[in-house]
This record gives C-alpha cells, structure tokens and sequence, in this order.
C-alpha cells in the first residue's frame, strides 16, 4: 500500500518548490496543472478506496517524530476530511485553469503559493497528531498572508498583516487548548502523546471540569476565528475583499476552521463539564452569524465585500448544524462547508472577472452586462441561486439539513437563522438586478466576457454544484456516518 | 407494462426540452420551439391515459420512491388530485407553447425563452408528482425560479428586473414560512420516531405524516401564551407559504408587477398553472387541514376576503393585464374559499376547489391569451386606447367574451346548462353559505357574494372598453396568426363545456383522492381530532341561494352596459384622482408605499442593514484598538532609552534595589 | 581585633560613593575611577572576609579582580581616547547617537 | 588528570594566538589568509568537543567540570563563533589590523567556553570577564565610527558596573559559605538562606548576569551596542555572550543557590514577563532593524528565563535547547543584517544608518538569498512552526503549562503574537515594497554563514528529537547536581 496520504500532502509542496525555479508564465502554469492534478487522480483514487459506512480514520500512516515528546507523524482521513480533501483537489485545478491567461507579475511564486497553500490545507486534513495538525494549520497562514500582500487590492498590506495576525492569534490561543490537553493526558498517562484521536478519548477521564472546559474553549475558539464566525469575523471582509480572485477562493478553500469543529471539539463536547452552556454558546454563534452577515452583505455596495459578508452568513450554518447535534443536521453542516467552498470559489471567480473586465465591482455602477457577458450571466444567476439556497442545488441540501436537524434540539436558534433566509435571497437578487440586468452602463465601456478557460472551469464547478445538488449521497453518505457516530457519542452521555 | 410506469417520465421530459433548448435552441427555427412543444405533448398523453386510467380503475395509484439522502426521498405520487392537475397542466402548456412559437416569433431570444418555460413546465409537473412534502417544497422554489427568469424575461426593461425581483422575494416570504413548517414537522416526526428512523422509511413522504397525524394533533407548542397543536401550526406555516404563491392577501403584491413579463408567461404562469400551486400544497395536505379546524377557517376567510379585495382594484385598473391578474387574485382567494369550506363538507372541498381550479386555468388561460393577441397585434395595454378592436379581431373578440362569460359564471341553475366557470363557482359559493349553515360563520359567503358582482363589472368593463365602439387611437392592427387563434378556439371550447360535461365525475373523482391503497384516511376520524364534527350532507339550499351568484354576475354585466356601452352614466365625476375612494383603489390601497417602500427599503434596507454595518465597525475598531495600544505603549516605553549612559547605570541601581524590596514583599505576601 | 562587620560597612561605603559617582558624573575618567572604587570596595570584601574564614581563597580572588580591574581599565581608556580622537571630548553627555 | 580534555579550548586559544602573531606579518591585502585560519580552528575545535561529547571528568582539582550541560553550551558557543568568525572574512576584508578582531573573538570564544565548565565562581568570574573585555575592545572595532565607539563605551560602562556588582555578590556568596567552589556553595548554602546577605547576594548576581542576558533593567545597553557595533559582532554578543549570561546563570543559581530558590525564582519570574513584554513592544517601533532585532532579542531572553520560573527538567531543558535555537536565529538574523549593510556601504561610503530599515526594501529582488534567509530566521524568532524557534518555544511554553504556570504561558504566547507585528514588518518589506534599484552580488562568506545558520534552524525544526533530548541529558545535569 502506497502512502497516499503522504503523496497528496507532498506532492502539491514539492510542485510548489519546482513553479517556484519556472521562469515564465507558461512553465508556472503547467507545472501548477501538474501538480493539482496529480492531486485530482490520487484523490480520486482514494476516494473510490474509501469505505463510506465506517467512521474509522482510513489509509492510515504512523511514523515516530519525536519520542521524547510524543510527537508522531500520523495521517489518516475519515469522512469528515474526505469530501473536504475532495473538494480542494477538485477545485484547485480548476483554479489554476482559471488564471491560466492572466498576466501578473511574478507567476512562479503566484502558482508556488497555490500549490502550497493546498499541500498544507490537504495536510490539516489528513494530519492525526496535533503537532502535524498545528504544523500544517500555521502553514496555511504563509502562502495566503504572501498571496494577499502581493498581488492584492489597494489596502493589500492592511489587510495581510491583519489577516495574519489576528488568525494566528486564535491559533496561538487553541495551541494553549492542546498543550492543556496534552498534558493533563501525560499527568494521567505518564507518557506523553499528541495524537489526536488518542487525546481526544483521553478528554474524558480528565478530573477537573473547569480544566476541561478551558481546554474545549480555547481549542473552540481557535477553531471559530478561522470559519469565522460572528463576533470574530472582521478580518474576513479585509482579506477575502483585498485578495486577488485566486487568493479569494483559497480562503474558500480553507474549510479548516469547521473541520476542527467536527472532528475536534464535537467528539470532546458531552464530556465537558457543561455541554449544555458549550452547545449554546456555538448554538449563539452559529444562528447570529447566519441573520448577522446576511443583513452586513445587504449593506455592501461593493459586490465582493458583499459575497465575503455573505459567507460569514453561510458558515454560521456550520457551527449552528454542529451545535443541532441532530446526525442530519451535523452531516448537513459538513456539507454545508463542501457546497460553500463550491459555491463560493464560482462567487469570487466572478467578482475577479467583472472587476478585471470592467475595473470596477461597485455594483451601483456596474449594470446590464448580462448582454455583454451571456456566459457569466448564466453560471453567475445558477451560482446566485445556490448560494440563496434554491432546491436543486448544494446550498438547499445543506441548510434544509441543518435548519430541520437543528430544530429538534434548538428551535428557537433555527427561527433566527429562518429569518435570514428572505434577506439572504434579497441581496443576491439586487446584485444581480443591479449588476447583470437593466440597461447597459455604458461608462463601462467594452466588456468582454470569460474566456473558453474560465468558461471551463466554472462551468465544471457549476455543474458540480448542481450534480451534488441532485444527488449529494456521494458524499454525503459517509458524512451521515461520521455525524451518526458523534451523535451516537452524545446519546452514550445523555446530552 | 402499465401505462403509470411512464409516470415518471411525465416531468422528465420537459427537463430534457429545456436542456436540449438551451443549448442547441439557437441553432433551430423558432428558438427549438419543436422541442418543448414534442416533450410536453408527449408528457400530456401520458398523464391523460393514466387519469383515464384512474378514472377506470380508482385503486392503480402510482407510487414510487427513491432513497435520496438521509431519511429524505423522491418519489412519484399519481393520485386522481395529481393526475388532473398534470393533464391540465401539460395541456395548458402545450397550447400556451404552441401559441407563443407566433407570439414571441418577433422577439430576440425565443430559444432562452422556451428554454425556461420547458424548465418550469418540468418543475411544475415535478412538484404536482411530488409524493413527500420536501421533493414539492423543492419543485415549488424551482417554480418560483422559472417565474423569476421569466418575469424579468426581457431584463434590459429595469422595471421588468425590478417586478422579477419583487416575485421572487414576496413569494419568498411564504416560501421561508412553508420551509418553516417542514422543519418543524420533520423535527415532530423525529421526536416521535425517537431520533432512529429504520431505513426504507422515509419520514416526509405524505402516507408517514397522514399516519400521525394523531401524534402531531397531540403534540401542542406555547406560541405568546395561546396553546396550538402542532397541526395547526404546521397546517398554517404550510398556508402562509400557499398565501404567498397563490397570491392571497396580504402577499398579493407580486402578481400585478409580474405582468412585466411576456402575456404568454402571464397566461401559464401567473394565471393558469404557477399560481394554483398554493392551492394545489393545501389540497395535497387536506388530512392535515382537516384535523386543524382552526387553520380551516383562516383559509376561508383569507380566501373570501382576497377574492372580495382584489375585485375592487380590478374595477380600477385601465390595464388590460393588470385587470386580468386581480381577476386572477381574487379567483385564487375562490379557490382558497373552497377549501376553507372543508370545515364544512370535507374532502368534497377538495373536488370543489380543484375544480375551479381547472375551469379557471382554461378561461384565465383564454383571457390572457385573447388580451395578448390584441397585445402583439396593437402593441399596448392601455385599454383607454382601444376600443372596438372586435372589428378588427372578430376570433379574438369572440373568445375574450366567452372567456369572461365563463369567468362571471353564467348558467342555469339546477340544470347542467352553462359555462364551466358556473359549476364550479357556484359550488364554491353554495358550500360557502352551507358552511355558514353548520359553522354559523356567515361573513365568507357574504363576501364571495359580493366578490361575484364586482367580477362581473371587471370583467365586462375590460371587455366593453377594449372590443366595443370605435377606437380612440389610431393603433393599426390585425388578426393573429393560425398559431395563436386556433389555441384561442380550443381553449375558448373548453371553457365553454368542461365544466358542464364533467362537473359530476369530477367531483366524486377528485374527492376521492384521499381514500387509496397509498393512503387511507378516515374523513371523520380526523375532524373529530380536530374536535369538530362534519355535516352530514345538508341538501338543498334555497332557491335564492342558488339563483344569487348569477343574479349578481347579470347585474354587473347590466351595470357596465350602462356605463361604458351606452354611456348613459357618466363616470367623470367618480374616476377622477379627487374622489378619495377611487384614489385609495387606483393606488392599490398603497400597498407599494407600505411595503415596498417602507418596511423592506426604509425599515430593513436601511434600518436594520446600518444598524449592523455600525456595529460591525465596533467590532472592527476594537481589534484594532489592541494593536493600536501595543504600537503606542511602545512609542511611549521607548523614551525610557535615553541615550545617556548614567541613565543606564541608574536603571541598573534602582532595579537591584526595587528587586529587594519586591522579593520581599512579594515572600510576605506568600507568607 | 576588628569586628567584621566594620570591614563590610567600609565596602559597602566606598562602593556607594562609586555608585553615586557613576550614575552623576559626567567625564568617562572620574566614571572609570568610580567603577575602580567599586571594584576594590567588593575586593575589600573578599579580603575581609577570607581573613575571617582564615581561608586563603578569598585573598587569590582578590589578586584576580585587581589584575582585571588592570586590564578593564586598559580597555576604557583606550575606548575613551579613541572617542577623544573623534569627537574632540569625553563628557558622556554629549555622546548619546543612540538612543531610543 | 587528562590535559587532552580542554583540546577544545587548547585548539581556540592556539589558534587565536597565531592568527595575532601571523597577522603582525602580513600585508593588509593577505590578512584574509586569517579568517581562513580562525575558521579552521573553530571547526577543529568544534569537532573536537563533538569527539568528546559524553566525557565526564573535572580538572585543576574541581575548578572545571566537563559534562553534558557544558559539552552544550560549548558547542553553541563554537557555532556561533564560527559563524562570526565566516561572517568575518568578508567584514575584515582590507582592515589593517584584521589580527585583531580574529584574536578578541577568538579570546571571547574561550572565555565563554570556561564559563560553560567553570565549577567554581573564581574561575566563572576571571572566564566571565575575559569574555565581556575581549568584546568591549570588538564592539569599539571601528575607531573611525562614532556609533561603534558610542557603543562600546556604553557597553563597557554598565558592563564594568555589572562586573562589580557580581563581584560583590560573589564575596557575600564567599563570605557566608566560606567556599567559591559551587557544588561546596550548594552543600552548605543553608547559611544564606537565613542571613539577609542572602537576597542581596542573589539580586547583586542577578544584576551581574542579567546585564548579560540583557534583562530590563539591566538591558539598557543592548540595543545601543547591538545597533552601534559592528553587526558581526552584534552576532557574537546576542548569540554567544547572552548564552554565556545564561549558563552562568544556570550553574549559579540552579545549581549553587537552589537553597534560595524562592527568592530568585520571584525574581525570575517578575524579570522575564517584563522583559519579554517590554522587548516585544519596544521593538514595534523601531526603524533600525539591528535595534530591533537587539529588543527582540530582549523578548528572546524573557521568554528563556521562563525555565528559571518553571525549573522542572523539561522546562530546563526547553530553555537550554531554546538557548541553541536563538544562537542560529540570532547569530543569523544579525550576519543577514551585516550583508545588507555592506550592500549599502558599497553603494554609497557615507551612508547614516546602513541598518535602517528602508535598506531592505525588496531585498528579495536584490539579494534573493539573503532574503530568503532571513525570512526563515525572523518566521523562526517568531516561532512559526517547523523552524528552530517553534520547536523551542513548544518545549518551553509547554512545559511551563505542564507545572501549572498558565498566567506566565499565557503571557509569553501574547507576547509572540504581538512580535509577529514587527517580524512581519520585515518580511513585508523585503518582499512587498517596490525597490528602484537593481540586484546585486551577494558576498560569498556572507551567504555560507547565513545558510548554515538558515540549516541549523531548519534542522532544529523538522529532526529536533536527539538536540531536545541531549539538552534534557544536560537539564538532569543541573538538576541532578542542584537537587
């Protein structure tokens, strides 16, 4: 057995040291195709591999690091992480297809940080030692941090270095959470490990709950600022609004925060010492983000702040599914993250091409480029409708689970969130009149829509979303079992 | 094989037209017209052999299901409700198409435009097939979708964009209350399935939730200190989404604006099919309604009140398609009203409403069309321009009147002589006032009694402006084509017979739904679990009530005789922006002002949506507050570095002396 | 003979004046012969006390710390010329580029 | 008794010599020969304490110790002394009196490596000053600079006020204990732990040593010397003497004052989160990114100290190997800055502050590699993972968890937040802003010393297992020595 795991954790950082010596555009592009590619087939691979009806971490590796301090190098995935990887490895070539034409300065180092910003999110994914895990986490910050700060906005370095700060603030405070859960297992043990799925199982036997609840609220907190949820989200505007289109859907791709939430904290959460106050408090989040963003990206004039505000509302279904601890509403929550990273990756592709072709993504002074840009009219209208939750497409499945799982246990969170839904439909629908439709603004001068590239790739996630939309069993089936297994945990404990 | 194994091909392939449409539309003649036109005719066929089929053989329900996630599934439910409702459809919409390869033959995009209308062909069907509530709540936004696109067909037309968007998200409203609902029926049945579903059980499907529907009659939730049952609150979120989809008051709002649209839309969409879907969910879940007596009377009096409100802005409008979509409105809140009565008559209710429902797709259908083919041929609405277009439109002409005729509902009571539009609304009417029998709530039939005068008056005013006298503009004009009349003529048949020839079968067919190998529900058990009992039967109601409805339609059409045929009354002095009355009706009760203006642009938009923006800024600002406050204390800590070494040395003395005295201190406190 | 304690009082004065001294004085000389008093005020100490232990140790320490304090002030005063040589003065004040 | 066991020092001391006698008798424009030769003999008497790595043994009856704690620090100290001596061969290029500045930092070398085996205060006291004299003349190297003089003038100041004051400490040490032999002070220190001698003695030390770690408030002459000196000897002074600081540090108080262990661990505790806090802010501002780099490594030092709080073995040992961490970072981070600054200076002679941070303004484009590196050791100061830094500081932090000092942990990971403020203010402008002028050639013994400092970091980062574990063995020395 061939260590895949390794394999699509290195291979995207290799391909990215290899783009990094390319000297011009066409070699860094097709060595990013390589690279994300190779990624595609091993994924792939793996996926057709996987058994769905086990929550078992699958295609495990072990390998001593450093004993002395129980560090391991130990990868697994299970179907959390599954669909995840499977959506980075789809996406990221179509990404590089995306840019494939644009001219930038720099594009060795522009592929090096893309390939190396998926080897590490892959790595997050797969990695089953906190170490590795944190190690990877902290990784994913340098690429996006360089990728913003080069080929960003206007306020690029601003909102970099408060990107970087601010996430690795929230790292540096769950990394707190994990050395308290690393030794309060070693004071138990007596020997020290960081392998999750061990400490994880060790959480329960610790003695005192207030240690407890420390550990689960600094881990949750790290976990939070990354999806980001309500209070914690303003770095996100910033960076997701400065980001270069590529940039942009990276920080889509970046589903790490809610996978934490999943495989960490959801597993720890009945043996706190209060699960109750913790299932609120994300309960809290979770239901103000989604009503909180959705009422922000109302108030955008800018059409890619309004699509970064729109997220924050999106991932809010996440920690709210998480906290319905419904089977339904959990896996509704992990799907939620797949079909946000593809609806998103199209929203922000579309933001880049608008703002590249007509120089501005102020939507009051956009206006009837439906007539000029047919293409993108249609796969932005479908994407639109995905992200406001329209049946048939991903972002229903996702929210019908989680608004109907959570309601079982949290009705009146959901009723919030319920509310959301009308202003969520509104702002889509007055980008869309205001941008695509009406009368031609003809201060925009000529226009020219997406290229038989960028035609490729979003067509290719645009039908990804409607096929998953259709038919989300491929994947969320092995969600089910995971969420079934977590949930089956909180009945062990009577939460 | 049997003929209900095609069923499922009945949405299929429309969704086949509509992919093949879209991309190869452009190539064809006609935008690919043949294809949908091929499609749909294929899915009539087979829904009319397997309604005869049914009709033959009331027991061969088709009834498939598929696994599609979790405990969710799709599946296909051909009950006699459903298998009307496809044959009208499929029937309407292949006229309609046919019709529109004329109507739009001059219009740029005709591919896109058939793309879309076989898309939402596909969906309607799909969400009439549903056989569990959510595979139809998900038809049901793809409709609101299609009319979306179609609204804002020709989206270079702001306003056109502008009524697209207020569709979508008015009905959107209803739409979240119906999601509401499920969720809280979903979460319901999972408490009571105790949180493990088996597999092979899926829990939305109508037979799971009739078959509790003791359980959720039991089940009461504190709503403001009122006890509810959950029926009735499902029963009622499921109605507010019915409210907003088939236009009743107050979400109403979008269906005038939606005449943005092409008149074919209108017809299909906003007449004929879309808009009955309200009704067509209340039919579905009539068990639930019928346990929930409470919610019973909410849609009857919404529904009486609607059709009564909507008339009296009909009387007002000088467009032609706004005149027809209040027409429309108002026939809905009928519609409603016949549900309502179930209260009443039981599932009677649903074979009253559903046929009203029919009859008016055929005439409202015919309405639209007649007022598009005088639409394409003159090229306004504005009936104050027109006028004696009968001259020039002698095939239009004839079928817009037999259209109204059957609108007003014109017959002979006790006999089977009449327009269809008669049976139908007269039944309505009667159970009405048999419910204010058994129930002592009077004020529906009053109100459908009156709603009846005022259609007429609509009605006939819009006929008499358009078709009678001479013409006040000079507009040129002609007949349509072949591919528009003959539509026309069918249609205008219909609407003359249907009702006579199938009032009876119908009934008893349709009302039968509920009694089947899918699902069998015991009519009584059910009202008695909404505490209440069912009349049996009551038989006749007096002459006058018999002879009334159509009393009030000749009145009416007597009274726009007089006024705009003879002109013998004149109107100046009433239709004038003085006379407050006129004014309020004119301006649509300022709803616009209300709820356009200001609950969603002043109270939400820019309420609500600053409001968080600010706060967002705080948050923002308190991030930054902390950095800022490390930079500044290190500009300020810095200065300590003076520069000058007996400075050093000093801070050097004074630490060693200041640690001492700390140690100190510090071990007393530990002491 | 003479109770320790004065051997240390004594220490501790000299090594004071050489605090005072170093943290007011304002040329590098009179701060190097501060730092030479306070020097010697610790090897008083280390005398004192080797003599009270009737132990040889402290009075070899001694010896060392006089040899450094020898090379140390090598080492100023060559810092200090070469700062006179630059800047033409070795008042402390008027040498402070660096700061902050 | 063996003389072979201080061929460590043997090799640097002769070397030192003959690079001063050879040097007398070259041509300045051959004096290169003379870092060739210096170079050498670190490396040879660097493989000769590997060689002997694992030896115990005491010599001149119990005055040195050889064991695993001092095998360590003196291996920290060649390295680092290597790199300076690397880094120098480009810096002395055309100096006349090249000799000498291969000669002092060979001297300091050693000094710093008596400490590290000095088992009595005598000898840690006379190695302790060798060290501080010898790099008091390298911080004053360049006689025409007034900011080099500036510095060693402070340097030397405070660092004599230092020196007296340990010396007092030391003699109230003597005094009480009657020994300056430290395992002798540890057997009988009971006597001061009663007499009030105790806490001054302690402060006195503390202040003596605590100048050369750099701890507020005795720190004030850091950043002035770092920024004034040479940044070449910048390097041997943050890299090498603040190690010396420490280890002498250790041997004092964990090993011979452990009966007043209450009383400094206080003051341990108290210097190290003012220290970190101070340096960290500090630093924010500063233009000059040699001063910066001096405060940060200010915070370095707090964060170090920690283990002196925590005193478990881990927690010693997290410092001790966080001690060879920061000798590559730091020793790095300042030759990176010595690159630059000639890049500058051969631009233009008369430049103000070579050091300014403006001069690094894409240096990525101009000088990619040293760019490259030093971006590796500010992400590692900063502790970003899988870099020397994150290792030591997971380590240190940890450990202080362990032992239930949440506040100071908490405490410290605050303030590495806060430093990622002014590290990334570097890597921004080495890489994001715009530069006008062109690249340039990058000296070779430059780049050789930076690439081994950037290997060592990464080394420490990805295989740490056996240096963490070889720094326990030399943890368990003191502890086994202390307790």
């Amino acid at each position: 057995m061939m260590p895949i795991l390794s394999m699509i954790v290195l291979i995207p950082l290799i391909f990215a040291a290899l783009a990094l010596f390319t000297k011009t555009k066409e070699q860094a592009r097709v060595v990013a195709l390589a690279g994300t590619v190779i990624v595609l087939l091993l994924t792939v691979y793996m996926y057709f591999n996987f058994d769905s009806t086990i929550a078992d971490n699958q295609f495990e590796e072990l390998a001593q690091w450093v004993p002395s301090l129980g560090i391991t190098y130990h990868l697994g995935v299970d179907g959390i992480a599954m669909p995840l990887i499977l959506l980075n490895a789809i996406v990221l070539p179509l990404l590089v297809l995306f840019t494939w034409n644009d001219d930038r300065k720099s594009p060795n180092k522009f592929y090096a940080l893309i390939l190396a910003t998926e080897g590490a999110v892959i790595g997050v994914f797969t990695a089953l030692d906190f170490f590795l895990f944190y190690v990877f986490w902290e990784l994913t910050l340098i690429p996006l941090f360089f990728m913003v700060s080069i080929w960003g906005g206007p306020n690029k370095h601003k909102a970099a270095i408060k990107f970087f700060i601010y996430t690795h603030v929230a790292s540096l405070v769950m990394l707190l959470g994990i050395f308290g859960l690393y030794f309060a297992a070693w004071d138990m043990t007596g020997t020290p490990s960081l392998d999750i799925p061990y400490l994880i199982n060790q959480f329960q036997f610790i003695g005192s709950g207030l240690t407890k609840d420390m550990i689960f609220l600094a881990l949750l907190f790290g976990f939070i600022v990354k999806i980001p949820s309500f209070p914690f989200h303003s770095w996100l505007p910033d960076a997701y609004t400065e980001a270069p289109t590529a940039g942009s859907v990276l920080f889509v791709m970046l589903k790490i925060g809610g996978y934490g939430l999943f495989k960490v904290m959801l597993p720890m959460l009945p043996f706190t010492a209060s699960p109750n106050l913790m299932i609120t408090i994300m309960a809290v989040l979770g239901s103000v983000s989604v009503l909180y963003g959705a009422f922000l990206a109302l108030s955008q004039k800018d059409l890619k702040r309004m699509v970064a505000y729109s997220s924050v509302s999106h991932m809010g279904y996440v920690t709210l599914g998480a906290a319905g601890l419904v089977s339904l509403s959990v896996s509704g929550a992990m799907f939620q993250q797949f079909s946000h990273g593809l609806i998103m990756s199209i929203m922000f592709m579309s933001c880049g091409v608008i703002n590249s072709t007509t120089g501005t993504r102020i939507i009051n002074d956009l206006g009837g480029l439906a007539q000029k840009m047919p293409k993108l009219t249609v796969i932005m209208v479908l994407t639109f409708m995905a992200s406001l939750g329209l049946p048939g497409l991903t972002g229903f499945i996702a929210e019908v689970s989680v608004l109907a799982g959570s309601f079982v246990n949290l009705p009146m969170y959901v009723i919030i969130a319920l509310l959301a839904i009308v202003i969520t439909a509104a702002y889509h629908l007055w980008a869309l009149q205001r941008a695509m439709f009406g009368v031609y603004n003809a201060k925009l001068g000529t226009v020219t829509d997406i290229n038989v590239f960028q035609t490729f790739s979003m067509g290719v996630i645009a039908i990804l979303i409607l096929y998953f939309g259709l038919h989300p069993t491929p994947v969320f089936d092995m969600m089910m079992t995971n969420s079934e297994h977590i949930v089956s945990l909180m009945a062990t404990m009577g939460v | 094989m049997a003929v209900g194994d095609l069923a499922f091909l009945i949405p299929v392939l429309p969704a086949l037209a509509f992919v093949l449409t879209f991309f190869f539309g452009k190539k064809l003649p006609t935008g690919g017209a043949i294809i949908p036109i091929a499609a749909i005719a294929t899915s009539f066929v087979i829904s009319l052999l397997i309604t005869l089929n049914l009709l033959a053989n009331p027991e061969e329900v088709v009834s498939q299901s598929y696994s599609w996630f979790a405990m969710l599934n799709i599946g296909i439910l051909v009950d006699p409700l459903a298998a009307v409702m496809l044959t009208m459809v499929t029937f309407v919409s292949l006229l309609i198409h046919i019709y529109s390869t004329g109507y739009m033959s001059h219009d740029k995009a005709p591919s896109r435009y058939f793309a879309e209308t076989a898309l939402f062909t596909a969906s309607m069907l799909g969400l009439i097939l549903s056989d569990n509530i959510l595979q139809l709540f998900v038809c049901w936004e793809l409709v609101g979708v299609c009319s979306y696109l179609l609204i804002g067909f020709w989206f270079e037309k702001p306003s056109a964009a502008t009524a697209a968007k207020k569709a979508f998200l008015t009905t959107r409203i209803g739409d979240v209350m119906f999601l509401t609902g499920i969720i809280v029926l979903f979460s319901d049945l999972f408490k009571i399935f105790n949180g493990n579903v088996p597999d092979g059980v899926y829990i939305l499907r109508f037979d799971e939730i009739f078959a509790h529907i003791p359980d959720l009659a039991a089940m009461n939730a504190n709503i403001l200190g009122m006890e509810v049952s959950h029926i009735t609150l499902i029963t009622l979120l499921f109605f507010g989404g019915a409210v907003g989809k088939s236009g009743q008051f107050p979400l109403h709002v979008w269906l005038p604006d939606a005449m943005e649209g092409p008149t074919t839309v209108s017809a299909l969409i906003h007449a004929a099919t879309m808009v009955t879907a309200g009704v067509y969910l209340v039919a579905r879940t009539f068990p639930m309604f019928i346990a929930a007596p409470d919610s019973l009377m909410v849609v009857a009096y919404v529904g009486a009140f609607t059709a009564l409100f909507a008339g009296t802005m009909g009387i007002v409008m000088n467009d032609l398609k706004r005149v027809l979509a209040y027409s429309t409105i108002s026939q809905l809140g009928y519609m409603m009203l016949g549900l309502g009565v179930g209260a009443a008559v039981g599932s009677e209710a649903v074979g009253i409403a559903l046929f009203h429902l029919i009859n008016h797709a055929f005439f409202k259908a015919l309405l639209f069309l007649c007022a598009g083919s005088v639409i394409h041929a003159v090229g306004t609405h504005d009936m104050r321009q027109l006028g004696g277009v009968a001259k020039v439109m002698p095939v239009t002409a004839v079928t817009m009147i037999v259209a109204s005729l059957a609108l007003t509902g014109i017959g002979i009571p006790g006999t089977s002589i009449g327009t269809s539009g008669f049976f139908s609304k007269d039944a309505i009417i009667e159970s009405a006032y048999l419910m204010g029998e058994t129930t002592g709530s009077w004020i529906p039939y009053i109100l459908a009694i009156a709603a009846a005068l005022l259609t007429s008056i609509y009605i006939f005013r819009l006929v008499f402006m358009t078709f009678y006298g001479k013409p006040r503009t000079d507009y040129g004009g002609h007949e349509s084509p072949a591919s528009m009349t003959i539509p026309l003529s069918i249609l205008a048949l219909l609407a003359l017979v249907f009702g006579g020839l199938t009032s009876k079968i119908f009934n008893t067919f349709v009302s039968e739904t509920f009694v089947n190998n899918f699902v069998n529900m015991n009519i009584h058990e059910l009202a008695t679990l909404g505490g209440y009992h069912l009349a049996e039967h009551a038989g006749e109601e007096p002459m006058l009530v018999l002879w009334l409805p159509l009393i009030m339609a000749l009145a009416g059409l007597v009274i726009t005789f007089l006024i705009y045929g003879l002109r013998i009354v004149n109107m100046d002095s009433l239709v004038s922006r003085n006379n407050p009355i006129y004014k309020l009706l004119y301006n649509r009760y300022y709803q616009n002002a209300i709820f356009t203006n200001f609950i969603s642009v002043k109270v939400i938009y820019e309420g609500f949506a600053f409001a968080g923006r600010a706060v967002d800024r705080g948050f923002d600002w308190t991030v930054k507050w902390f950095s800022d406050l490390a930079i500044e204390s290190g500009e300020s800590l810095r200065q300590f570095q003076t520069g000058a070494v007996q400075n050093y040395a000093t801070a050097v003395i004074t630490g060693v002396s200041l640690l001492v005295i700390l140690i100190k201190v510090v071990m007393e406190v530990l002491q | 003979m003479i109770p320790i304690a004065l051997y240390l009082a004594v220490s501790a004065i000299i090594f004071s004046i050489g605090l005072y001294g170093l943290m007011t004085q304002r040329s590098g000389i009179r701060i190097l012969m501060c730092v030479e008093l306070m020097l010697n005020a610790a090897n008083l100490n280390l005398v004192a006390f080797s003599s009270y232990h009737h132990d040889l140790t402290g009075q070899v320490f001694a010896l060392f710390s006089i040899a450094l304090a020898a090379c140390e002030a090598a080492i100023g005063f060559a810092i200090l010329m070469a700062l006179y040589r630059l800047k033409d003065t070795i008042s402390l004040d008027h040498i402070n580029i660096l700061r902050w | 008794m063996d003389i072979m066991l201080l061929a460590p020092e043997l090799a640097i001391v002769v070397t030192g010599l003959a690079v001063l006698l050879i040097g007398l008798f070259l041509p300045t424009d051959s004096k290169k020969v003379l870092g060739y030769l210096a170079s050498l003999g670190v490396l040879v008497a660097l493989a000769l304490t590997v060689s002997s790595l694992g030896t115990e043994a005491t010599l001149f009856n119990n005055t040195v110790t050889i064991d695993a704690l001092s095998q360590f620090f003196k291996i920290v100290f060649l390295v680092v002394s290597l790199l300076f001596a690397i880094a120098g061969i480009k810096y002395t290029e055309g100096h006349s009196n090249t000799e000498e500045f291969y000669a002092l930092g060979l001297f300091a070398t050693i000094g710093m490596m008596f400490v590290a085996s000095a088992n009595d205060l005598m000898l840690l006291f006379v190695a302790f000053e060798l060290a501080s004299l010898a790099t008091y003349a390298l911080a004053g190297f360049e006689k025409k600079n007034a900011k080099s003089l500036e510095a060693a003038m402070k340097y030397f100041i405070i660092g004599s006020l230092s020196a007296a004051l340990m010396l007092l400490g030391i003699s109230y040490v003597y005094g009480a204990t009657g020994t300056t032999s430290i395992p002798d002070i540890a057997a009988n220190s009971g006597v001061l732990v009663s007499s009030p001698m105790g806490i001054v003695a302690v402060v006195l030390l503390l202040a003596g040593f605590g100048f050369k770690i750099a701890l507020v408030p005795f720190h004030m002459w850091a950043p002035d010397t770092y920024q004034g000196s040479p940044s070449v000897v910048s390097a041997l002074l943050a890299a090498g003497s603040k190690k010396m600081g420490i280890v002498a540090a250790l041997k004092v108080f964990v090993v011979a004052l452990i009966a007043l262990k209450a009383d400094w661990q206080i003051a341990f505790a108290i210097l190290a989160v003012i220290t970190m806090t101070y340096g960290n802010v500090v630093a924010l501002k500063q233009t000059s990114v040699k001063r910066m780099l001096a405060y940060s490594s200010l915070a370095q030092a707090g964060y170090i100290t920690m283990a002196f709080v925590v005193l478990t073995p881990m927690a010693l040992g997290g410092g001790i190997f966080y001690a060879l961490s920061h000798g590559f970072m730091k020793a790095g981070a300042f030759i990176a800055t010595a690159a630059v600054g000639y890049m500058v200076l051969s631009e233009n002679k008369d430049s103000a502050d070579p050091d300014h941070i403006d001069n690094f303004r894409g240096l990525g484009k101009r000088m990619p590699i040293t760019a490259l590196c030093m971006t590796i050791f500010v992400f590692a100061l900063a502790g970003i993972p899988l870099t020397a830094g994150y290792m030591s500081k997971f380590v240190l932090f940890s450990s202080t968890i362990q032992s239930g000092f949440v506040w100071l942990a908490v405490i410290a990971i605050l303030n590495s937040a806060i430093s990622l403020g002014y590290y990334a203010k570097i890597v921004k402008y080495m890489y994001f802003l715009p530069t006008d002028s062109e690249k340039v050639s990058e000296p070779f013994p430059y780049t050789l010393a930076m690439i081994i400092a950037a290997v060592g970091v990464l080394v420490l980062g990805f295989w740490s297992e056996p240096f963490i574990h070889w720094a326990m063995e030399a943890a368990s020395v003191l502890i086994t020595g202390g307790m």
